[in-house]
């Protein structure tokens, strides 16, 4: 009982999904071998970072999201949105990167905001609320939009596609990212806040905590991460493309790599470490149906499946310990 | 996803670059791009696109009526006034080793290309190795799924591009290492050693306005369904029929988009029959949705007017048992076939053309028969090109009959 | 340092509290004593800042104050423990000792000091079992309860008030509540002690107060005072309030226990007839409602026997006839959002009964006022509320009705019906058992009074026996 | 039907603004087409009420009506006498597809957001997987008679849509109604009443995906066979019925209102589309409407007194 080492910090699930993901590497080891490939090759690694680095940075913002007992269903539109926003200011300009950059997070930021305030002012369902955001930014996508817009400047692409070893430029802004997200949920007030919002928000507000203002400002946290997600695939893409975030999936996808990550759907309970291990969980399934040309459809099933059984893992875990 | 064929020739796609930087630098989020057309009440065509290159729609309909060089009865291997390129740097000894990166298979369109172009790589003994990555229609996935191919040991990297100014960074950065062949959809570069498309959009979407132009009586009511806003390759399509519209004496009535869904284009038709009464003609920007747009009129107990589809079974089929007046622009699946013909031919130190320009043929009344096939399933394209190959008809989903 | 002058407040016309006067001082352990319903809660809860009162002053060190919220009670060094924590689960010792108000430097949590800190109150408070690292969820209870007085210490409280802080603790951990209360007293930290346990009354207060029916009965140094005093002056009210007369006679055994027991029971022997109310008393935590949910099968016996047989389920429960009225209506008993029918025919449906044209006469026989059936049971009265939960038992014409604590919140007249319900259906063949913690009522009401503690049967007193004898039974360590 | 006034209320308008700039519209055949373009949603909301109103969601319908309309089209091939029995079989899987969504929530513990988002991406993964990408073969005429075809001037999707929505009404009156309203209000007093929560939760998952079936039927019966017929149907269903006024969470709002919740989206949508807002800032305003339309509580009738509910609350 006495002398919980930090270890214990790490939550239960992050050590399953974190074990899953040893075991899922060993596993594509052993299927990519006998297929006759070799699996983790220098290509494949950078592969899974930078297949996973854009989710990755929206997932550690709907961590916070979730975390607060909320999510964030517009994050998909808002990164089209803050791509194209992007590439246009830079316009191919070394010169605009830094107004760009402060566009895009400026605007994010006034998203999240909206999200928030529709949340706990207006006390519209999470869900709701941000369904709604997220068809008012599509409206607004379709009509300034016909396709890929704007220029990003070569030097922004480094953001992209450059790497230090193995170790590609985007992972690091994840890392990043992940890192600060860590960092404000350990160690600053709001971090804690968070936690005890979405832990129990009646707790929370009987212990002086302005719960509705918390919420908005983590809504407004995962909006920037999404716009932080928008910048660097506009990197990626030379461009901004009006279907880049939906494309890819962000705002479903983004929810599953957290639940799979061992954070409750329904708040307080979780944290960035777990999320990290969700995507990159989701990214090496990925690289193993990508070795293997698995067909998508496949990925889909295989993708569905996994993360149910992973929840119900976690369910199960939870109800064996209170019992 | 709607935005399934794509079409734009490198030099449309230059210009589009050039289009970007004539934008104002804008200074915020708000900085107007070009707006889409407007769907006022009855108000026409709206303004044109941004997207619009005359030049281009001049050299497009120009091809029009230019003879494909190449085999007779083989569309996939011919090409229309070819400039050839030089490929002798690239000539190896066999057996290859090819790598495709793929936008996407999740329409129809692209499921019949990529059966297609298995089938060919299933021709040639040469190819002891085919690897094929799909990007599941998303851009940032394809760059990753190019990155990871270079360093399979290709031969030669086949690339169709999800998107047009996004996968450029990522097929310059192939081109250095193998001969990249690209079509569909194009890029930004000239790096490729060779882009195969057919005509293109423009041609596409004049083919069908022509139509509607001759046989809606002037003054007449026309209809034009577009699936969405904001695709790059559908906007030429468009722009090239309004061009067409805005000098003929037809009414534009509305411009409506139907994300692809065959019920909402129903509604939408269903809706327009309701306001105008009556409807001259139909223009669509693809097939899709076509039959939708038929059965409409049907339901409604009214004649069903010129319209314009692709070349689905569903809506050839619709065509020849309602007796339609139709014609069918296409954007042939054959064209799937000519990326695995040309690794071949580079890597054999051939020369292949710089823009391989495919023939575009159109579906009329007088070919209808030729390429119905009451076999195969309704969303078959009937311009695979692959009747010839081995498995036809059954890995395509058809009957033998 | 608390000094509190005719304090009176209302719920929607009902009096709970008038004219109370309470002054706390520094370093003493105050206990409040009094039945349910005398008004101890609500008292607490103005102190606290949860309600505000209707009328009346409290003072903090001679100043006027009001709290119009939690918050700022808590400002003025006033610290309440509820019954139910509130501790964030997943959260460690620490993070929710400070929650709210955590130690920042350069910016940051300063979690070092913090840890520190709690680790500090922890050893002040000898406790040593858990550190301030350790997650909530991993706690027993009484040690969550550890965390809430670390918790109150670290916000200086002054005044701690603790409502029934043992109710839930095992024996050996009211040890370590004594020692805790021990230390409070020595740092000078006043603490307003709420319970039932005249034992725990008379080995830490200085002073006790009665509360009776929401006024102060009187305030004593506990030397003054005799444990038999002490519930005379608790409970010796008028007992010239009305219960229907008995009954008549007693019929066949609808229900026998025979070594009965479970996680939290233990060889229960019980015998429910036919035409008779059983009373069921005990302290909290003794096992009442757990032997109403055990006999009804929603926490089912795992030993013994149970004839006719032992239900495992509630459905099981509800095929024998047994028919359960749960103790909180709000969480266990009703759907607030729905209508006063559906709640009243949710048994029948759920379980396929057919009569569903009875329930107006029904509502009419629990005396439903006005009987509407389309009204939100959520916002009918307490009394009301109750009349739907029984309303929706009769339907199914149980042969056995457990009820637990029938009238909870419930103003006197609908008291009054309830009771005389009850006695009702005894009269018509029902078997009842009823728990209360309202002596008066189990007196009046039972025709046999069986005392529970620490999860088995401290004894079987006959009809209309003394307060003190259910008293001394129920909390034997008085006398004994 | 009282909790379902104002959302008519709201609906009335919206359909007197469309026939005013269309007086078609009031005309028999007029409102009939405009009822059978909503009936497939209205049926769906219908199903997706009985889920949502039991405290869960429920995503996989969407992809479920894909699932269901490429199933038929393969499985039929054309073939007139094919179209009965593919029918049986498709209103089969979908309550097969609600029975493992209620089982893996109920049973298993796993929030309904997850577990039919797993349903959704398993669904439209399997299908394909099957059918080899794209849908194959052709639906019977008879099949696509309910989508096209009528009873003299009446469609048969109206008809059907009147069925369900009875159906609908009644079994929301019926005892597994008000006990699965109880148990999406209060789980424990529902367990405690002897209501089996699990089975009438699952129960409400295979309403749900029954009328995803019927969906399916109507939908590939109007429009043919597509890939993307069930695109983005779950969050225009979960729209329909919380326009409707029915609580995410569970336990309150009728089964009437989520239905006329589903006909106000459409008539949204033909509204926009009657006035000429642009396609694309289509979306904009029903993002506006839907924010503005949940937040306005649009349940809660201002003239009809009622307590406020902290007063009652806190007494008892």
């Amino acid at each position: 009982m006495n002398g919980i080492p930090v270890a214990a910090r790490l939550r239960e699930p992050t050590q399953v999904v974190f074990l899953a993901l040893l075991g899922l590497i060993a596993l594509g080891w052993v299927l990519v071998a006998l297929d006759g490939g070799q699996f983790l090759t220098m290509e494949s690694v950078v592969g899974i970072q930078q297949r996973s680095a854009a989710l990755g940075i929206v997932a550690v913002g709907q961590t916070l999201a979730i975390l607060a007992g909320s999510l964030d269903l517009s994050v998909a539109y808002l990164i089209s949105l803050t791509s194209l926003v992007a590439a246009e200011i830079m316009a191919g300009q070394d010169g605009n990167i830094v107004p760009a950059v402060a566009a895009v997070l400026a605007l994010s930021a006034l998203v999240g905001l909206v999200n928030g305030l529709v949340i706990t002012r207006l006390r519209v369902h999470a869900f709701i609320a941000t369904l709604g955001v997220a068809l008012i930014i599509r409206g607004i996508l379709d009509h300034l939009y016909d396709g890929p817009a704007g220029k990003v400047p070569e030097s922004f692409q480094v953001l992209g596609y450059s790497r230090i070893g193995p170790v590609p430029v985007s992972a690091l802004l994840w890392a990043g990212v992940a890192v600060v997200a860590w960092f404000l949920l350990s160690r600053t007030r709001l971090g804690y806040r968070i936690y005890a919002v979405g832990g129990n928000e009646e707790v929370a507000r009987l212990s002086g905590i302005r719960t509705g203002r918390i919420v908005v400002l983590t809504h407004v946290l995962c909006s920037v991460c999404a716009g932080v997600a928008g910048l660097l695939l506009a990197s990626r893409l030379g461009a901004g493309a009006p279907t880049v975030g939906t494309d890819g999936g962000y705002d479903l996808e983004s929810i599953a790599a957290v639940v799979l990550g061992g954070t409750a759907l329904a708040g307080g309970k979780g944290g960035v470490a777990g999320t990290v291990g969700g995507v990159l969980l989701l990214a090496v399934l990925d690289t193993i149906f990508n070795q293997l040309e698995v067909n998508s459809f496949v990925k889909d099933v295989v993708r569905g499946v996994v993360i149910v059984i992973a929840v119900a893992v976690y369910a199960r875990r939870t109800k064996g310990r209170s019992a | 996803m709607p935005r399934r064929k794509a079409t734009v020739a490198v030099f449309a796609a230059l210009a589009l670059a050039g289009c970007t930087t004539d934008k104002p630098p804008a200074a915020q989020s708000s900085a107007p791009a070009a707006s889409t057309d407007q769907t006022g009440q009855g108000s026409g065509t709206g303004t044109q696109s941004k997207f619009f290159v005359q030049a281009d729609f001049d050299a497009q309909l120009a091809m029009r009526s230019q003879t494909p060089q190449g085999p007779d009865g083989k569309p996939w291997e011919q090409a229309i006034t070819p400039q050839m390129t030089d490929t002798k740097t690239f000539k190896k000894d066999g057996p290859y080793h090819l790598c495709f990166s793929n936008a996407a298979v999740n329409n129809p369109w692209r499921q019949v290309g990529w059966k297609t172009m298995q089938a060919e790589v299933g021709l040639h003994k040469e190819i002891t190795e085919f690897t094929a990555l799909d990007a599941e229609g998303k851009d940032d996935k394809q760059i990753s799924d190019i990155a990871e191919l270079q360093a399979k040991g290709c031969d030669a990297l086949i690339v169709s591009p999800n998107t047009t100014a996004t996968l450029t960074p990522a097929v310059k950065g192939a081109c250095g290492k193998v001969p990249v062949i690209v079509f569909d959809r194009g890029v930004e570069t000239d790096c490729p050693v060779t882009f195969i498309k057919p005509i293109g959009g423009y041609l596409y979407g004049a083919d069908a306005a022509d139509f509607l132009v001759e046989k809606v009586p002037d003054g007449g009511k026309v209809l034009a369904l577009r699936i969405s806003p904001g695709v790059d390759v559908l906007e030429t399509r468009w722009s090239a029929a309004k061009t067409v519209f805005d000098k003929s004496r037809l009414q534009v009535v509305g411009v409506e988009f139907t994300d692809g869904d065959a019920a909402k284009t129903k509604s939408i038709v269903n809706d327009y029959i309701q306001r105008y009464g009556k409807i001259d003609g139909v223009w669509m920007d693809s097939g899709g949705t076509a039959v939708a747009a038929v059965e409409a009129f049907e339901d409604a107990g009214l004649p069903v007017p010129p319209v314009t589809g692709e070349d689905q079974q569903d809506f050839l089929q619709k065509w020849k048992d309602a007796k339609l007046t139709a014609i069918a622009p296409t954007y042939p699946t054959y064209q799937w076939r000519t990326p695995i013909i040309a690794a071949l031919k580079i890597l054999k130190g051939e020369e292949v053309p710089k823009v391989w320009n495919l023939p575009q043929p159109k579906i009329t009344e007088e070919t209808l028969p030729t390429y119905l096939q009451p076999n195969m399933p309704p969303l078959h394209y009937a311009l695979c090109g692959c009747e010839d190959l081995p498995g036809f008809p059954e890995n395509w989903g058809g009957k033998k009959s | 340092m608390l000094s509190m002058r005719g304090i009176g407040k209302s719920f929607l016309g009902v009096r709970v509290l008038s004219g109370i006067d309470l002054d706390v001082t520094a370093g003493e352990v105050h206990a409040v004593v009094g039945e349910n319903g005398a008004g101890k809660s609500t008292l607490m809860k103005i102190i606290c800042g949860v309600h505000a009162p209707d009328e009346g002053t409290i003072e903090i060190d001679g100043r006027p104050t009001s709290f119009g919220h939690p918050l700022d009670a808590q400002r003025s060094g006033i610290a309440i423990i509820y019954q139910e924590f509130n501790l964030l689960p997943e959260r460690t010792v620490a993070e929710n000792v400070f929650l709210g108000r955590e130690p920042v430097r350069r910016g940051l949590v300063d979690r070092t000091a913090m840890e520190q800190a709690t680790e500090r109150l922890l050893d002040e408070l000898g406790e040593g079992s858990f550190g301030p690292r350790e997650a909530v969820k991993r706690l027993s209870v009484a040690q969550q309860q550890v965390v809430e007085i670390v918790k109150a210490l670290s916000v200086n409280a002054r005044l701690v008030v603790m409502d029934e802080p043992s109710a839930a603790l095992a024996e050996h951990e009211v040890e370590l509540l004594y020692r805790l209360i021990g230390r409070l007293r020595e740092r000078g930290v006043a603490v307003l002690y709420i319970s039932h346990r005249l034992r725990e009354v008379f080995d830490l207060a200085d002073r006790v107060t009665v509360l009776k029916d929401g006024s102060r009965v009187t305030t004593h140094p506990i030397g003054e005072v005799t444990s038999d005093e002490l519930i005379r002056l608790m409970v010796g009210r008028d007992l010239g309030t009305y219960f229907p007369p008995r009954s008549s006679g007693v019929g066949e055994t609808r229900l026998s226990l025979r070594g009965a027991g479970n996680h939290k029971l233990r060889g229960i022997d019980l015998e429910l007839r036919s035409g008779e109310i059983v009373g069921v008393a005990g302290l909290q935590g003794s096992g009442r409602s757990e032997l109403a949910k055990a006999i009804f099968g929603a926490e089912p016996f795992t030993e013994g026997e149970m004839t006719p047989s032992r239900p495992r389920s509630v459905r099981e429960g509800v095929a024998l006839g047994i028919g359960l009225v749960t103790e909180d209506r709000k969480a266990e008993g009703l759907a607030l959002h729905q209508s006063v029918r559906d709640n009243a025919l949710l048994v029948a449906r759920a379980v396929g009964g057919k009569d569903r044209d009875g329930v107006h006469d029904l509502l009419e026989r629990v005396r439903l006022s006005p009987p509407r059936q389309d009204q939100e049971v959520g916002y009918l009265s307490g009394g009301n509320q109750q009349k739907v939960v029984l309303a929706r038992w009769m339907t199914m014409a149980p042969r056995v009705l457990l009820f637990d604590e029938p009238t909870r919140g419930v103003d006197v007249g609908a008291k009054a019906a309830i009771h005389d319900l009850m006695r009702e259906l005894a009269n018509d063949g029902m078997a009842i058992m009823m728990i209360s913690s309202e002596l008066p009522e189990l007196i009046g009401m039972s025709d046999r009074i069986v005392v529970l503690r620490d999860g088995r049967i401290a004894g079987t007193l006959p009809a209309g026996p003394s307060e003190e004898a259910i008293m001394r039974l129920a909390a034997a360590e008085v006398v004994s | 039907m009282k909790r379902a006034l104002p959302i008519l209320a709201v609906l009335v308008v919206l359909l007197a603004a469309i026939a005013f700039v269309n007086p078609f519209f009031l005309e028999p055949a007029g409102f009939l087409a405009f009822a059978k373009r909503a009936a497939p949603l209205v049926i769906l909301a219908a199903g997706q009420y009985f889920v949502i109103v039991s405290g869960e969601f429920d995503l996989s319908v969407g992809s479920l009506v894909t699932a269901e309309v490429v199933i038929a089209a393969r499985l039929i091939d054309g073939e007139e006498p094919a179209t009965w029995p593919v029918i049986a079989l498709l209103i089969v899987i979908g309550l097969l597809v609600g029975l493992v969504n209620g089982v893996v929530t109920t049973k298993l513990r796993v929030p309904s957001f997850i577990v039919t988002l797993g349903m959704l991406l398993v669904l439209s993964g399997a299908v394909f997987l099957w059918s080899g990408g794209a849908p194959r073969g052709a639906l019977s005429e008879g099949f696509r008679a309910f989508g096209r075809g009528g009873l003299g001037p009446v469609p048969w999707s109206v008809l059907i849509l009147l069925a369900v929505g009875a159906a609908a009404i009644w079994l929301m009156r019926a005892d597994f109604g008000k006990t699965l309203m109880v148990a999406g209000d209060n789980e424990r007093a529902a367990a405690l009443s002897g209501v089996r929560v699990h089975r009438v939760k699952i129960f409400a998952f295979m309403l749900s995906g029954l009328a995803a079936a019927v969906t399916a039927i109507l939908l590939g019966g109007f429009a043919g066979v597509s890939a993307q017929v069930g695109q983005g149907l779950e969050f225009s269903a979960i729209t329909a019925v919380v326009l409707g006024g029915v609580v995410l969470g569970g336990g309150r709002g009728s089964v009437l209102a989520a239905m006329a919740g589903a006909f106000t989206l459409e008539a949204l949508f033909t509204l926009l589309n009657l006035y000429g807002i642009s396609g694309a800032l289509e979306f904009t305003v029903q993002g506006v409407i839907i924010i503005v339309a949940v937040a306005a509580g649009a349940v809660r009738l201002p003239w009809k007194f009622t307590p406020r509910k902290g007063d009652a609350h806190a007494a008892s």
